[in-house]
């Protein structure tokens, strides 16, 4: 019975803390933010030698052969960093073609070198998530989809897209440069984690799997979504704390009023809890399956239901610098705003969590 | 308990209908300048200044309807106090979209406050332009290390001669670009105790050593500015009231009965946008107006408003009847900021995944004024001092707690 | 444009705050409570001399003619006081026999004078208040039915009944001693306001009022409840502020603590606007028809809401005193635990305000 | 990370599993006395002190099955520390319904105390009886003048030769009635600072001069009681520690590996509770369990709950790791107590006007004993300490935030 980190994911943790502190301190994360596409192949390229995009992908494809928690470890460093780039798409991208099984293998080296940007295409317009309700349809290889919200659709090669066919619901591929593929840019809250509006016209698309690796693939993102959002919250605690012990107020630290002191203590009393949560999920993905859906649910609701209060308190509790644009803690207002609404809000997945558990 | 008016003021309420059909023109209304910005624009009227405007404020201020508590020696309506009478008035211009008082620091902060402390010669000087918006004031109040805390404040002003040379920094003042004047508390004590070192300036925003710096907020856009000081130089006969008085000078608030009224009609035009939004836009298969869950929250925001709302009336009536009001009033400001935040926060709610859109973005519903609603609801929340501020208030001056010690060394 | 009291208003809530401190301090709170009735008549007859059984009754029939503000001001006084007794079934009563009009107006004199003592029966089981729901039946003058919670049914001359008959929903008068009745106590959780479980069966039950009567008999019940409410969360909130000032700990009084001050304060910054919600309910009851209903329903929901909250936050802060059966807040702490219960839980009321605002 | 037990570990299980079917026999569990309150019932076989529990218990000792913290010498069953050992003999334990480490502040509070600053003499008279439950316990702390504020005591003891005697008043002493024992903290030294004028006192519940009164709660019964002093006559040989040191003394808290896991045990079994009341009651016209509002509320504690549940394997893991878990656990407690209150409330909501009905009204779902649980939550979050302690302690200890100057000042 061993419910921690092993010595190497502590390793790996620190390493791209290390990473992201000298490569993507908060202002390199302005810089890609503000740019046009919000991707900086460089930043990309350096996570790719560190092995990221191939974490969980099987040796015999050139990755790690790791499970999602090392993934959700990740993405938690990447929340804590607020990264800018298309991890979020890729790694979804990514977990849809290792549970296509034969179809998806031969993409895993691709992905894994990083030669090869996936992207997934999954909820519709009127805040649909739902499987079985999507509007996309195949019919004899060719998708008719909108899809509003494609992380990086317009730097991916490879978009795996959420429709049914006549087998029902599934995942299909479709390939850069396909015909009928038309991709918008969303001017969205988040500038660190672009989404692009997609349409697609009679676009040639292959079926790689079925809806088990579908909800697969969007467990997965609950899951990753919940820890950037621990990431996150993290930062923003951190960040309120060492505020409170330097800021002085009617001469004395604000930390030393009772008010401040109780606010942190109830936010850390909220967030120390929530770790475990999103870790047993994440570990159940791979180990207890029939206990992932659900968990995978109760941890994206609460996590990132968590993670906008914890943004908010820290911000009001900084005052009105914590307000300002300079000063950054609004990046990780705005990651909230993006993990509470991406993959569907919370009380659907609550609603999710209520069905699964058979009440 | 009768919340029709007296027939002695259903006549009043159609005097200002009368006159603002005639000198309120649909013409008048159409020629309105396009709003500067969002809040401008939820703003209405009150903001205009042109020609127009103005001429028409110096009539409704002849009839009395406007600037009521300001002497008309220095351009107001003088008029006895009668909050049921500025109600109508407020109500009708409202309606009529007719400009009503000027909105900004400077008729609501300074004027009363020179109208307690000013020289004769300033009073002259500044009111009868400031109340017609055509002197545009900002504050210099909060620096960068004293935000809550005044006595803190670092902005230091030396006598030379006839002048204050002032050096410094100010932070938060908003419209200090179009700002013509600026009415600043400044250090000129050196010695003195903290509280008492400070002297209230008001300082021309055109001399040189000024330079404004817009400050960006996370929304994004900029709404407010730093200004530094670097040598300005002063005439001396621009400090109000006693040198190293300004606290308490600047502490002569608003006695206005508007005061009293309005607090929830920004909360008002939220909810009931969010309940359009709510009619509009599907949620999880089925139009979000009727997910039980949303109707519960919506109901539970619906009863914190119209208990704010009918509070209002209560208060009104209070100060018509010239009662303390007490707490009562003083709950306001800490209620009305926190239920602007729950509704932005529902708003976001149902908004799910379109939450994903920033302001602006033609697909977004309402082109996403929500999200800029949701972040400012937090900005308000900071701007009106934070909640812990305005909680010491009401726990110390409302109920009689004890101060706090450190607050009270001061 | 007045919205506040009148000085004959602010008078007779003088006089009953007066009066419960003279006749019904908590030390006789407690004897009634724990009597086997839960009733004393003596104290009761006083309170009918004081007038307050005739409040909403038409001078004409012996009673003062004031509207249901008035008493709603007699319910938030008997609340501040936790006054035990059959107050609110025999407001109710006073209200339904009013509404019913001629056929309710003979019995009006009796219920000013004290002779009789009215209370309804309203709520079934499996907690049903929706009047369209319920499963009460009357037959040629026959009444069948199962009410769970009757207020004081063993001493009321007279039982109002909603029920159906083949005019639809209404209100049946059923006398004391009419056949087929049975009447077993509860044992209740406030034993300050007795609720009584009673049988009818082929009752003898005169049809007195339609389903307008008894929708309108529901508003005045919804908003009693929200001023008794207010009255017992003033009363607990006076006690927490009086012991915050005064119990030293650490060698200051508590109420310099600034958790305990800012707690204090989010407590007023709540209360003081929601006397101003029942308040516009009541006063909405007898002059704004149309807006009647829905502030009732919000008034309750929001109101026993908080009269919870405040109970529970007025104990916590009282530390354990405050939990002992000696120390009065659980007398209130039980009322709110009443207020809540009856005529319908929150969630119910602010359903119905959703369906009455037309969402 | 995984959560199975090594085979080393499967291994113990069996092992422990084969000791209890051995010698815990159905009879055994058959024999229960009936629980004394509706608490001693939730706690199950661990509150049985009879013949057999004893028996049993001695034998458990002997396989090193119980008080493993606890040498031999003393009774105990002196292990090496061992979370995940002491974690599968909990668990095992529970299932099979075998009385596992007697209930009580006796030996939570008192042997860990003992072993730490008690004389060789006090620890061969006390420890061995303790542990088996043929001494009751009951602690004297509280005052009514002081509750979380020890500093404050007033209880005081003069010494008489080879005596104490003793005057004063303690409060919320649970089982003063059945205790044979209480373990007291008493002012001894009247010159001393606050902190430094206290001992750690052993005092006989049967001495002449001590009256016990039961306390009733606002739940109406009584599980706590006032025990008073009159001239208690206590041999000086009763002290633990040094004159004066009773604070120092008194704060040797519990190195016990089960404090660490089942705190998120009652909730769980409230919420399963709660589960099955949505399922089998109405509401609004269809069965509570389908209520989307429910649901909501429902999905969102369980959340809360899971959270603790998988915190509580983390912490078991740190412990088995040797890691400090620091912060981590230190916010349990006002984790789960208002967890344990929310869970409370939501069983309130649903029994909507069925809460009317007192704990024991037969017609009542579940007897009535949510609206006991409802208030037994606030009880259990006042008995913690307020709330405001433990931030306090989570602020200070754990964030390293300044210590409150008023608490300071002790």
């Amino acid at each position: 019975m061993d419910f921690g980190l092993s010595a190497e994911q502590v390793l790996f943790k620190k390493t791209l803390r290390r990473f992201f502190e000298t490569e993507c301190p908060t202002s390199r994360v302005r810089a890609i933010m503000e740019s046009d596409s919000g991707h900086d192949p460089e930043l990309w390229a350096k996570l790719v030698d560190l092995g990221v995009t191939g974490l969980i992908v099987p040796p015999e494809q050139g990755g790690s052969g790791l499970e999602l928690l090392d993934l959700a470890l990740a993405a938690e460093e990447l929340g804590y960093a607020a990264a800018p780039g298309p991890f979020l798409g890729n790694a979804l991208g990514t977990v849809a073609l290792k549970e296509a099984g034969a179809s998806g293998a031969p993409w895993l080296p691709r992905i894994a070198s990083g030669e090869v940007l996936a992207t997934v295409a999954i909820g519709e317009d009127e805040s649909e998530w739902e499987p079985q309700r999507l509007k996309a349809r195949v019919d004899s290889g060719r998708l008719r989809a909108r899809k509003p919200f494609v992380p990086y659709a317009a730097q991916a090669d490879l978009i795996l897209v959420a429709a049914h066919d006549q087998e029902g619901p599934g995942l299909f591929a479709v390939e850069r440069g396909a015909r009928g593929v038309t991709i918008e840019p969303v001017s969205g809250v988040d500038m660190t984690r672009r989404v692009h509006r997609v349409a697609f016209e009679d676009t040639p698309a292959h079926r790689i799997a079925g809806p088990e690796a579908l909800s697969r693939t969007i467990d997965a993102g609950l899951i990753l979504v919940a820890a950037d959002a621990y990431g996150g919250m993290r930062r923003c605690f951190e960040m309120a704390l060492n505020y409170a012990k330097q800021r002085e107020q009617f001469g004395q630290v604000i930390g030393a009023f009772q008010a401040v002191k109780h606010q942190l203590a109830d936010l850390i009393t909220e967030i120390e809890p929530a770790l475990s949560l999103w870790w047993y999920a994440a570990h159940a993905f791979d180990h207890i399956a029939d206990q992932c859906a659900r968990h995978a649910a109760l941890a994206k609701a609460h996590l990132t239901d968590l993670f906008d209060r914890v943004a908010r308190d820290a911000t009001e509790l900084h005052g009105g610098i914590g307000f300002t644009w300079e000063y950054d803690l609004h990046l990780w207002f705005r990651r909230a705003m993006f993990d509470r609404s991406f993959l569907g809000d919370a009380s659907y997945h609550r609603a999710r969590a209520a069905d699964l558990a058979g009440w | 308990m009768d919340l029709r008016y007296t027939p002695e003021y259903e006549d009043f309420r159609k005097e200002v209908q009368q006159f603002l059909a005639e000198h309120w023109t649909d013409e008048d209304i159409a020629a309105a300048p396009p709003p500067e910005d969002e809040r401008a624009a939820l703003m209405g009227a009150s903001v205009r200044t042109d020609e127009r405007a103005t001429a028409f404020r110096l009539k409704a201020i002849e009839r009395g309807y406007l600037y009521r508590h300001v002497p008309r020696a220095y351009g107001g309506g003088e008029q006895p106090p009668d909050p049921l009478k500025a109600a109508i008035i407020a109500e009708e211009f409202r309606k009529r979209k007719a400009p009503h008082e000027v909105i900004g620091q400077g008729p609501s902060m300074l004027v009363p406050t020179l109208l307690e402390h000013g020289t004769e010669a300033q009073k002259q000087r500044f009111i009868r332009d400031t109340i017609l918006g055509k002197i545009v004031w900002c504050q210099g109040y909060s620096e960068p290390n004293a935000g809550s805390d005044l006595a803190s404040l670092r902005t230091r002003g030396e006598v030379d001669g006839d002048f204050w040379v002032i050096n410094g920094h100010k932070i938060w003042t908003s419209d200090a670009q179009r700002a013509d004047w600026m009415f600043c508390l400044v250090r000129t004590e050196r010695d003195a105790p903290k509280h008492e070192g400070i002297s209230y300036i008001l300082i021309d925003m055109k001399s040189p050593g000024i330079t404004v710096r817009p400050l960006r907020q996370m929304t994004g856009t900029a709404d407010f500015n730093e200004v530094f000081f670097d040598n300005v130089r002063v005439p001396v006969e621009n400090t109000v009231g006693k040198r190293g008085q300004g606290w308490i000078v600047s502490r002569s608030t608003l006695k206005h009965e508007r005061a009293l009224i309005g607090a929830s009609f920004m909360n008002r035009r939220m909810l009931d946008g969010v309940i359009l939004l709510a009619q509009g836009v599907m949620l999880r298969g089925k139009p979000a107006i009727q997910d039980p869950v949303v109707r519960d929250r919506l109901a539970a925001l619906e009863a914190r408003l119209r208990a704010a709302e009918c509070h209002e009336l209560r208060l009104l009536t209070m100060s018509a009847r010239r009662e303390e009001p007490g707490v009562a009033s003083m709950v306001t400001k800490l209620y009305s900021t926190q239920l602007g935040y729950q509704i932005a926060k529902l708003a976001m709610d149902i908004l799910a995944d379109r939450g994903l859109m920033a302001p602006g973005e033609p697909q977004a519903p309402a082109m996403g004024m929500f999200a800029t609603a949701y972040m400012w609801s937090l900005g308000i929340l900071i701007a009106g001092g934070t909640a812990n501020i305005q909680r010491n208030i009401i726990a110390e001056r409302g109920l009689e707690l004890p101060r706090d010690p450190a607050t009270q060394r001061r």
